[in-house]
């Protein structure tokens, strides 16, 4: 052991920043219907290959190839096409109503629209979802009200959380949606003890649970994992790895030379890696994960390779931090622009029929943005009356609070 | 009716509990097999199944993170804590989450959970087994705090805890597991048994939150106090012979600010006993109340004896405790001022 | 002497530590190359490269961990939480660590790191952007919790933070950053260059730990404060008449006792404003000090002007705001006291 | 997808118990010296197996084979087995002190002597320990006198730390030991902490991190791992997986089918399982990942494979939770034995000259218990004045705590 140089910190960076031309041809794309599908009670030892690979299902052609294809019919593909424009549409009218003064906030999933959509295909009624807030793709492929939806994101006197949360962040437990947190990864933790509780009570509901690629560096992920793979939870832990958390690049959460999905492996959890972008693999690997926890198999690991196009969030401008074209040269391309292009290949759709049905959508959306505007925007109001807010801190209103709440003068 | 320890009773509640409702579980690490390091959970294990006291990896984050998402999903969790001071690595899923579920939600979501956490020092445990962080409990909106002081109170509180629809941080002095301690730890341990409220209903019963109990009635002076502090205040009352009227507050938040406030309008002075660290503890809390709602009726200034701002020192504990003597002195104290 | 944001002047502290010691690093969640989210680190990893200051994981725990460990090796860590609502995952490693080691070790290791955190409402942030933790920091013995209402105060007590040998909580008050705050939401917003305290020396210097400011001289009641709220406390003392006394506390811990003893024993009166959540929050310890060692002095009972017990609500934020009319009342209220 | 049965929660159980008659037969044991040794800067996906395997050096015969032999002369080896020896007599002296009262508390790390003691050896000094309270191998193995450890752990007048602390819970930064923490896992994090700033500074220490297997499961081993992975820190991450965390045994942290140490290839950590019980073995791999962190190659994960012997603490007994016999059948032996009999093999040790050294070192022991008792024990004192409690909580101390100490008579 001879001395050494001095040591020196290494610190990640994209490749590409403000000014930079993005080139992703190093990054490797496997062939669509490469990866095998193992059986749903394979050890997840056997099956390591795919928490390195991608699972693709839709090729460069528009065909829907290999072992992971032929699962959704022509209407179900449709339906499918559907969810995703409308959560674009909808994205499209609520960001612009936040900078027309309506509303505090919105976030956005441009680009990920696939994962939520195809997933939530997979649930049946009882099963419950905890998400994070880039995900209004589980409530927007169900038959959630879209005006219950703006209510809430314009804080009006008819949002169901009664103006008490920030825009975006829905609650329905009839709809299999968790309350969404602002702090980080708590939910995929959350999502797990409640695996647990179907699984104590002897029942069959199984539960989802969510995660950026930025935030599996919390606590949660890390105690999520361990919980689910102890006591074989039926939980399937999804993490979207969109390739940033707001100007922060996924190397940094990442570090070294595996994939998000490799970390499930520790754990003995199989552990897919799958195209985001292609609504067939999203669905497939969601089905195949989905019937592991209902037939008490344990969790799945399932790391989502997607992009997000858009900014973080209203309260975000990504061209101070990242390239500009960086959107348009991903390699995994438009979720919704492939499977338009895979229907058509099956000869049951057109152009014009996918623009009467963009139409139709944005219609659908102004039409319930309207409904909602009849209960008020969050700056002009009306909000629920304000003495609300001191309802519900606990299932009684304890002395101090009752006090408080007259100081206030309500 | 039985003679019960305050692990005795704990245990019964949370027997009593399980024995009542399928959705009652228990877990935490060494809880299973083995009962707990303090053996709280001793039985259950073999009693209930697997399913339903079970170990936990070490991570106090995972074991209160799985109890919100239990108890939302409508199942009792009543989880173990080790010790208090290892309650940290949880605080965000407490802080963040457990109380705000209900609120956030409008009420689609609540979370029934109790966290059960032996507290206190006076076992010689050093630093990281003696905290009393009660006040980083009841400064958290949406969550209630309780403490208990007795076998009887242990049981009828923590199934009121258990059955209550909110979640409950609920502190065990670890002190007082095996006997009332009246502070002065070079004499004899008095078990609970010789104790009256060591006589434990066998049935269910419970011991309601926010309401305090006043453990001697006195004319000159209130004493505001909780956990381990309820017997010593009770000994520097005794010895002291100051005529206090010792309020063992049983639950930090909701707090029973009646019941204070009528005491101190009664005495018109007020000591107020705690062993965790002075600076925003929860005496402050009291203290803060009392000035605001009693100033017309104080005599004297409010006097907080409590733990000293620093980590509870090892071979020095018993100079941090406050003991009978400290707070003795501080009756002695306020009765003298004018 | 320039004109300074409150941002530019935590930015420049920071330019000008990591100028005068190499042993200075930043880092924390997007601080890096984009600067952060309230851009406070901009220009500071281009001026002093990667390794001074960069991005992390989203890890509260790893951020905060690191920075003990680095400290512990005699580094000086200043480190950004993103929101202070977020700090709770890295809640162990302050209070467990951190806030110990010095103790623990005798000395042998010593934690010098700063913990900056935007804090506070008034910016629709809902509940997760708009908290006000200080008195969990406060509870701690072995940190100190700093908290500065303008740029002059936020460059001199930040640099005075750096260069501390303890661990300090460093919670800027994220609607100050633009400029003061007068509590009128629905005014136009004025810009710290309109105000005094937003001249700021382009050199070193320091704002010393443990020293309140007297912002308004007065005669009539002390109003104890901090943050965003001296600012309103000013308007209110203002919209009302009274003739208050306004101290800016700037540090919780170490407290500057003795300028608010002073400053009660004129005034016989005492109002205490914090936009934290009312139990256990700092105003309790205030008014715990307060009826403790001022009680002789005292004409009227203390009252706390604070945010209600309850998460920060969203489309009531200006209910649930302690303006300057509720602060004006208090005022009024402890006036009329006889 | 057919409707499925009812789900219910399975919870690990170890395979025996109390009254059971253990049988470790099923434990895959590799051969000794069949792992390969690869070059120190090896990418991590190279050597998953190392992650599965157990890294063995001495075989039943007691000789030392394959490629990580052979990198200790006689003088070192006899070394390491005083040092082994040493520890194992200071534990049993100090146990029994706890029991005759002069102090509140102790842990002993029997059966684990060769982990820490065999890794100090790989240490320059300057580097930095941030162990776990059963690395006490670490002091006991270098200068670090003997009779300061009793005098902490009396908590008496000549304590270094002033009795402030839980006995055991040392601290020496001038001897690379950290001040241990009663709240598990934080020094994982920190320790990686401490390596960031020695790269940052261009100096060439390293840092190693320690941590009991059950301990794995908070959050900061996640943490150590993120930041590890992601400023390839020059730490080496040491989990020693004793099987048991008190009476839990360590299928509940490990859940699935993996090892510990394959949690490290999630993060392109080069990952190794070591036969804790062979100092050779330890030896070799800690010199492997101290050479990799020296040359600013990044962190190396490490689980040592051993087995508790003794008691968790002083304050428990084990008979209540594990079968009795359970020590004597672990397979992978004992340290001691093995490493003696490793030496009589080569010749250069005899039973009788380890009868000399094991009196010599009782004797060691009982000399500086001896020394220390003058200082004091714990509940007859004396003990450093009590007014030093209010010292050093701040570098100076605060107005409100020279009140307090006023207020204690001091
Ligand atoms: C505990 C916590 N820390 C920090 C934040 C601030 N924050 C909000 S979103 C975000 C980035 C998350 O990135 P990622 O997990 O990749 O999700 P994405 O936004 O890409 O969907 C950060 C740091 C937070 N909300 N909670
Ligand atoms: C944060 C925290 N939680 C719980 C404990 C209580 N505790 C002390 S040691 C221990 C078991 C640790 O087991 P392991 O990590 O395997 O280490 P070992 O004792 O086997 O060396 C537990 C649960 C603690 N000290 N800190
Ligand atoms: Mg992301
Ligand atoms: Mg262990």
């Amino acid at each position: 052991m001879s001395d050494t140089p001095p040591l020196s910190l290494y610190v990640p960076e994209p490749e590409f920043r403000p000014g930079d031309k993005p080139d992703f041809s190093n990054v490797p794309i496997p062939q669509a219907g490469a990866a095998m599908m193992p059986p749903v009670d394979v050890d997840a030892g056997e099956i390591r290959d795919l928490a390195y690979t991608i699972i693709r299902v839709m090729n460069r052609e528009g065909e829907a190839v290999g072992p992971w294809a032929d699962m959704l019919d022509d209407d179900q593909l449709k339906e499918g096409l559907e969810d995703m424009l409308r959560v674009r549409a909808f994205d499209v009218r609520m960001t612009m109503a936040q900078r027309q003064g309506k509303t505090s906030f919105y976030m956005q999933c441009l680009g990920e629209e696939a994962i939520a959509c195809a997933f939530s295909k997979v649930l049946k009624p009882g099963d419950m979802n905890f998400p994070t807030y880039r995900q209004q793709g589980l409530l927007l492929s169900t038959d959630y009200p879209m005006v219950d939806m703006i209510n809430q994101i314009y804080s009006n006197a008819a949002d169901p959380l009664m103006g008490r949360q920030l825009p975006i962040m829905y609650s329905s437990k009839e709809h299999g949606f968790f309350t969404i947190s602002g702090n980080l990864a708590t939910q995929f933790m959350q999502g797990v003890g409640w695996a647990m509780a179907s699984a104590i009570k002897g029942d069959t509901k199984i539960a989802t649970s969510w995660i950026g690629e930025g935030s599996t560096a919390e606590n949660d992920f890390h105690a999520g994992l361990v919980f689910a793979s102890t006591y074989r939870a039926p939980v399937v832990l999804n993490i979207v790895n969109n390739q940033w958390a707001i100007s922060t690049f996924q190397g940094i959460a990442r570090g070294g030379a595996a994939t998000f999905a490799s970390r499930g492996l520790g754990f003995g959890i199989p552990s897919l890696r799958v195209d985001g972008n292609d609504y067939l693999a999203v669905y497939a690997v969601a089905k195949w994960a989905a019937e592991r926890a209902r037939r008490g198999l344990g969790p799945t690991l399932i790391e989502h390779v997607t992009y997000r196009i858009g900014a973080h969030s209203t309260s975000d401008d990504p061209s101070a931090y990242r390239a500009k074209e960086e959107s348009t040269s991903w390699p995994l391309g438009d979720p919704v622009e492939r499977l338009k292009e895979h229907l058509i290949k099956r000869g049951v759709w057109s152009d014009a029929q996918h623009h009467q049905m963009k139409e139709m959508l944005e219609a659908q959306v102004a039409e319930a943005q309207k409904q909602a505007e009849k209960n008020g925007t969050l700056h002009d109001g009306p909000h629920s009356s304000a003495a609300t807010m001191f309802d519900d801190v606990y299932k009684e209103m304890p002395l101090h609070l009752r006090r408080q709440r007259q100081e206030a003068g309500f | 009716m039985s003679r019960m320890t305050m692990i005795q009773a704990i245990r019964n509640a949370m027997d009593t509990a399980m024995g009542r409702d399928d959705n009652v579980v228990v877990f935490g690490e060494d809880v299973g097999f083995f009962g707990g390091v303090f053996r709280c959970t001793q039985g259950l294990q073999e009693k209930y199944g697997r399913h339903r006291c079970f170990d936990t990896p070490i991570s106090e984050t995972g074991i209160v993170g799985a109890a919100v998402g239990m108890a939302a999903y409508g199942i009792r969790p009543c989880v173990e804590i080790q010790f208090a001071d290892y309650v940290y690595p949880g605080y965000d899923q407490i802080v963040s989450e457990a109380a705000r579920i209900r609120y956030r939600s409008n009420n689609d979501f609540t979370v029934p959970m109790v966290v059960r956490m032996p507290t206190g020092g006076g076992i010689f445990g050093g630093q990281t087994h003696s905290q009393s962080p009660e006040a980083v409990f009841a400064h958290v909106s949406g969550i209630k705090t309780v403490i208990p002081s007795n076998p009887y109170d242990a049981k009828g509180l923590l199934l009121a805890s258990i059955e209550d629809d909110d979640p409950v941080m609920f502190l065990e002095p670890k002190r007082l597991y095996n006997g009332p301690f009246d502070g002065h730890h070079d004499r004899p341990v008095t078990p609970w048994s010789k104790h009256e409220l060591g006589e434990v209903p066998d049935d269910h019963y419970t011991v309601p939150l926010g309401k305090a109990a006043i453990r001697r009635e006195g004319a000159d002076v209130t004493v505001l106090v909780y956990g381990t502090m309820v017997h010593v205040a009770e000994t520097a009352a005794q010895e002291t012979g100051v005529d206090a009227e010792i309020i063992d507050l049983r639950t930090l938040l909701p707090l029973d600010m009646e019941a204070i406030e009528e005491s101190i309008k009664k005495t018109g002075r007020c000591v107020i006993v705690h062993e965790a660290t002075r600076t925003c503890g929860y005496g402050a809390e009291l203290a803060a109340i009392v000035a605001e709602n009693c100033f017309y009726h104080l005599e004297a200034p409010v006097i907080r004896v409590t733990g000293y701002d620093l980590p509870y020192p090892h071979a020095h504990e018993w100079y941090y405790f406050p003991g009978p003597k400290r707070v003795g002195d501080a009756l002695k104290k306020v009765m003298e001022a004018a």
